[in-house]
């Protein structure tokens, strides 16, 4: 199953390996990347042993942005955990509270209205666009073309407008509450999404041919980092990782969750090719979808109120939930326990980033030291996901 | 004018077909699935399957004994389980610190330290649990294994699933608890220096203890303590 | 070795080299957590420019790099990476901590692996609060560091004392020679010993939105 | 040069006249390009504004760089090679200042008319290799180490290509003095028409791509800056160097740009001449002696519209992998270059 050139890797690293005693011969070089690198989005540190420019065995070791979340979440009360838990993936931080209002709200055996369901599945599609879009223009900053980023942050401006206009925070909105939202939409505020989403579909166009459209980055994307699907299920790749290799599976569609994604229709992009071109075609692809998506339920938002009946000291009844969201990086999923006092007992966080970096010692394995950047890149992942 | 597409030096090129359309959605899960995939379970690993516990038309809880926790792995995969999602542990225990928030004026009262398994029940203060989803029959499941107290050991999974090295690694600094089976079982999160598993209840939070949380305030009850029918009408 | 650190320099010298540290500063991409990403919006989008001020965002090296920006959680692994990147810096060098994360451990003040503040390592000119703060908060921090450099005393800066204006180093020397024959005598008296600054015109590490400007 | 402004210079004067010569012909280029390009254009191709605080529009920001480095620490790590990695950086400026010796401002306005000017410019040229390389093997620092290997590999690969080109020019002017060149392209006539002269960059457009081509990796700039790679390399070669060593690098950069602007502008646009038939002129010995004041005004907007391009490439496009940047040149550059000359050759007999 493996590529000729992670075979010819692997008889290298043998080789590199008994060559480090025999004198005559280069000894391989130990790279170390990071903690603090350009490319590496934060603090990831990349342990690479290289033969020449070409890598034997590359290991990232994480650890420098752990924050301990799982250890804080067992001494606060559940509103204080919302406010902690949306710092995880902090570029579309909306995205991070709803699965665990979602798992509070499936033990309490309540649901949020329609309007706040709605709303909650728009700011979702928001926050995806936030995060995907930055991805595209930093796309291009890995590669070494410096403007893409700024046109990324420009049209990015617009979608952190709308919801700081919904929300209040730019993009730590803490906008979610057990059953409902915090308060409603403001006025003007739909027209002004009808507005920003064709600017965005417009983006979407423009970086497509500014940089998909490059002879040069197809070139560095195009047949690198190739991740067949088995391999990809073993690891639990998910979200546009998994997609680009050929699995049809996305939660907004497989799932009923209790956010409106059956309102919309929307169309799940897959790639055979599997390698790092396909999975950054697939986010280009899904950052219109997302457009399209937040279009369509603009016009459905029913009236009605956006919280239901409450307690005014939430005491989650005794249970475990797991709930799981599409979330821009991949499943974000959490696993809440809870023994029926203010705070939940025990959260486990499912994070996207986590599973989908731990397949780099597999893939990284034979690369030029260029196509590490390329591959991580493809795989975007934000360092609070990793580290938790 | 430049052929960029020739295979020299652009890596072979790959099949340019755009998107496979997705056929239409499978119909959820019923209720009749869950209880298909238990029984199969069942013949699998025989009475290894302790307990199980379905919440209809939405999750499946099992849990199975300690020492066939790496078979259960491989026969789920073979029942079409293949897609990794997470591997941890749960602590039981009650925190013997309280939450921290406590006013410190008023006289704490014991908290009561009796163990109390969750779901599927369990004898051991520890349970690593981990969870697979099925992406064709869009279905999960929680698997969950006691981990006996005097020597918290536990088979790896890292043989049926390669995904679990990174969970388990992190598992053992976490809780404490070791995988045989396991590659390399280094530190993942914490400098090597780090003594103590921080997830353990008994792991205190040293800034809670020295500072007690500012926002005390939240504890007091309320002026006009409502009961439960009328809670609702000033949120 | 810089030019400066042997003689007294004359004020317009001083002022000019002041002037044009202020206008000329490379910031060195620093982003750990959420507030990076505030930081490249300020640093790198076109609504916040902050290459228009004379922060230029360019030097991927920390050699190049006069100011850094600390931007996001520092944790206990990272902590001796701070300390290292800050002490490959060539001399001249200056640091704005930005977001509570950095100033003082922020929502993680209780977690086991978060250091409580990044001035535990590396000191801090201007501290900008906010979690995240917003590019606007950490432009004005950077205007701020601009003034402080503006009227900087070149001296004290190189010898390594502590941080003290022009102005300030001007009057100390004043209240010196005021307080009659230098200080040398054998019997020490305390009233002929120069006059600690007072407490009020001792600069303070600057806090966006608050706290002394001078 | 100097007689010809009708005023006797004794030899001291004209040696300091040369000196402050080759130091605005190389210098005051490069601030312009670093002031204009890269902190206007780009800034403006990135719809913000660049420096502004510094001086009306940002004008005096370079004065404000130039004053900032002076004043930083100059540090050398302490297992590098302390003699070899302060002398780095002086050699590639080395070389720019060795390439400005044999460029024509004017007909007399030239440091030095060799007759093999073509030859000297193409054999100098590389020097500026040897100081990248210096500086990689000197930092004792792995990424500066990659950055150097790589910057060596590819500026050799990219040598080849800019000679083969200029040999094209060389075979149609019949001759290597850079001047004779500038003649030939100022009194040739297209069809008959001689009102536009015939610069090469018609004739020898293939040519031109190829020297802009191998001038944009000689710079190591966009898509071939592989040696200080931002997001792998930390910054390649330049990666330990601070203060003024570092400042001399960045000149150095952008001199290099503007010098082999000039020369592609005198190769392809027909340098510092505007065709001779405007102004009656037959051959180079009977220009106007006005024409080396206004010479280097001609020069320059020409360079400056070369340095132009090379910059907008720089600023939009992403960067080869090291593999492919060297196929691109052994396996594409030089066969086209070489069927370039041969056409030129033959066109050459036939004609």
């Amino acid at each position: 199953m493996m590529s000729d050139r992670q075979q010819l890797s692997y008889i290298a690293s043998q080789a590199a390996d008994a060559r480090l005693n025999v004198e005559l011969e280069t000894e391989g070089m130990t790279l170390n990347i990071g903690p603090q690198h350009p490319a590496t989005h934060g603090t990831l540190r990349i342990i690479a042993r290289l033969d020449g420019e070409q890598v034997i065995w590359a290991e990232p070791s994480a650890g420098y942005m752990h924050r301990g979340y799982e250890k804080l979440t067992e001494v606060r009360t559940f509103p204080q955990v919302t406010t902690l838990i949306n710092r995880i993936d902090w570029l579309g931080s909306f995205a991070n509270e709803v699965p665990f209002i979602l798992a509070a709200e499936k033990l309490m055996e309540i649901e949020a209205p329609p309007r706040a369901q709605v709303i909650r599945t728009i700011l979702f599609e928001l926050s995806r666009i936030a995060n995907v879009s930055l991805f595209l223009g930093d796309l291009g900053v890995q590669m070494g073309a410096i403007t893409p980023v700024f046109l990324a942050f420009r049209d990015r401006e617009y979608v952190l407008n709308l919801i700081e206009g919904a929300t209040g925070g730019r993009f730590h909105p803490n906008f979610d509450r057990i059953g409902g939202l915090k308060d409603d939409l403001p006025k003007g505020w739909i027209d002004e999404t009808k507005q920003v989403m064709k600017k965005l579909i417009g983006f979407c166009d423009e970086i497509e041919d500014l940089l998909f459209g490059n002879e040069i980055f197809q070139s560095r994307m195009r047949g690198i980092g190739v991740i067949p699907a088995d391999i990809a299920k073993e690891y639990g790749l998910s979200g546009a990782n998994l997609r680009a290799s050929g699995v049809d599976y996305d939660l907004r569609r497989d799932q009923d969750i209790a956010l409106s994604y059956d309102k919309a229709d929307f169309k799940v992009w897959t790639h055979p090719d599997g390698d790092s071109w396909a999975r950054c075609w697939i986010r280009l692809q899904e950052t219109r979808e997302s457009c399209k998506i937040v279009q369509q339920l603009i016009e459905q938002i029913p009236a009605g109120p956006v919280m239901t009946k409450v307690p005014r000291i939430i005491k989650v009844p005794e249970g475990e939930a797991y709930v799981s969201t599409e979330n821009p990086l991949g499943e974000m999923g959490y696993y809440v326990v809870s023994k029926g006092d203010l705070g939940p007992f025990r959260v486990k966080i499912r994070s996207a980033s986590f599973n989908n970096i731990s397949i780099t010692p597999w893939v990284l394995k034979g690369v030029y030291v260029p196509d590490i950047i390329t591959i991580l890149a493809s795989l975007y992942f934000i360092l609070g996901d990793i580290d938790r | 004018m430049i052929d960029l597409s020739r295979s020299s030096w652009v890596v072979a090129p790959l099949s340019d077909t755009e998107t496979t359309d997705a056929d239409a959605p499978q119909a959820l899960p019923g209720d009749g699935l869950r209880e298909g995939i238990v029984d199969d379970l069942r013949q699998r690993i025989g009475d290894a399957l302790i307990d199980s516990h379905i919440v209809p038309n939405d999750d499946l809880f099992v849990r199975v004994a300690t020492d066939s926790w790496a078979d259960t792995a491989g026969a789920l995969k073979t029942a079409g389980f293949t897609w990794f999602s997470f591997l941890s542990a749960i602590d039981w225990m009650p925190s013997p610190y309280g939450k921290g928030e406590e006013d410190p004026t008023v006289e704490k009262e014991p908290i009561d330290m009796t163990i109390k398994q969750g779901v599927c029940g369990g004898e051991t203060r520890m349970q690593v649990f981990a969870r697979l989803t099925d992406l064709d029959r869009h279905v999960g499941i929680t698997i969950k294994a006691d981990v006996p107290d005097d020597k918290p050991v536990v088979d790896s999974w890292t043989g049926s699933f390669a995904g679990a090295n990174w969970h388990e690694r992190e598992c053992h600094e976490m809780f404490g608890i070791g995988f045989n089976g396991h590659p390399d079982l280094r530190n993942m999160y914490l400098p090597g220096e780090f003594e103590g598993h921080p997830m353990k209840k008994d792991f205190p939070l040293l800034a809670r203890m020295v500072k007690p949380w500012p926002g005390i305030v939240d504890v007091e009850p309320m002026p006009v303590q409502d009961e439960e029918e009328a809670g609702g009408d000033e949120s | 070795m810089g030019l400066v650190d042997k003689g007294r320099m004359p004020a317009p010298l001083t002022k000019l080299f002041n002037m044009s540290r202020s206008y000329s500063l490379w910031v060195y991409q620093w982003g750990l957590a959420c507030c990076a990403i505030e930081m490249g919006a300020a640093f790198g989008s076109p609504r916040y420019d902050v290459m228009r001020l004379g922060v230029i965002p360019l030097p991927a090296s920390p050699r190049q790099a006069d100011f850094v920006c600390v931007s996001g959680t520092v944790t206990d692994k990272m902590a001796p990476a701070v300390k290292r990147l800050w002490e490959q810096m060539p001399e001249p060098k200056y640091a704005i901590s930005m977001g509570s994360c950095a100033n003082c451990g922020g929502p993680y003040w209780d977690s086991y692996s978060v250091t409580k503040g990044v001035d535990q390592i590396i000191p801090i000119d201007v501290y900008v609060p906010g979690c995240p703060p917003r590019p606007e908060a950490l432009l004005e921090g950077v205007v701020l560091l601009q003034q402080r450099i503006k009227n900087e005393d070149m001296q004290a800066k190189w010898k390594g004392d502590e941080f003290t204006t022009l102005q300030a180093t001007r009057a100390a020397e004043r209240g010196e020679l005021s307080a009659g024959e230098p200080t040398g005598q054998t019997t020490h008296d305390i009233s002929t010993d120069p006059q600690p600054i007072p407490e009020r015109d001792r600069p303070q590490p600057i806090v966006v939105g608050g706290g002394p400007i001078e | 040069m100097i007689s010809a402004l009708a005023v006797e210079i004794p030899y001291w004067g004209q040696s300091i006249f040369r000196v402050v010569g080759g130091l605005v012909a190389v210098l005051l280029p490069a601030g312009g390009i670093v002031y204009l390009f890269l902190f206007k254009m780009m800034s403006f191709m990135q719809s913000r504004l660049g420096p502004m605080e510094a001086g009306p529009y940002g004008s005096m920001q370079l004065l404000a760089e130039v004053g900032k480095w002076m004043q930083k620490e100059d540090i050398a790590p302490d297992n590098a090679d302390k003699p070899i990695f302060k002398i780095a950086p002086l050699v590639v400026l080395l070389s720019t200042f060795l390439l400005i010796v044999v460029v024509p401002f004017g007909p007399d306005a030239v440091f030095a008319d060799f007759d093999t000017g073509v030859f000297y410019f193409l054999a100098v040229g590389s020097i500026s290799v040897l100081g990248i390389l210096i500086a990689g093997w000197a930092s004792a620092n792995k990424y500066s180490l990659l950055g150097g290997l790589r910057a060596a590999g590819q500026l050799i690969a990219y040598e080849l290509p800019m000679v083969l080109a200029t040999l094209g020019v060389v075979i149609q002017a019949e001759s290597m003095n850079l001047n004779r060149i500038i003649e030939v392209q100022n009194t040739g006539a297209i069809f008959g028409f001689g009102g536009l002269g015939n610069p090469f960059i018609l004739t020898q457009f293939v040519g031109f791509l190829i020297f802009m081509i191998a001038v944009q990796a000689e710079l190591t700039q966009a898509p071939f800056d592989m040696p200080i790679a931002e997001s792998e390399l930390v910054s390649g070669y330049m990666t330990e160097y601070t203060g003024f060593r570092f400042l001399i690098f960045f000149i150095a950069e952008f001199a290099t740009a503007g010098v082999f602007a000039f020369i592609a502008s005198v190769l392809f646009l027909g340098g510092w001449g505007v065709p001779f038939d405007w102004f009656g002129w037959s051959n180079i010995d009977d220009v106007d002696w006005w024409m080396n004041i206004v010479g280097p005004v001609i020069m320059a907007t020409k360079m400056f519209a070369l340095v132009g391009i090379i910059m907008w490439v720089r600023f939009s496009y992403p960067r080869f992998r090291e593999d492919q940047l060297q196929t691109f040149a052994w396996k594409f550059l030089i066969p086209v270059s070489l069927a370039n000359i041969a056409v030129t050759a033959i066109l050459k007999v036939a004609i």
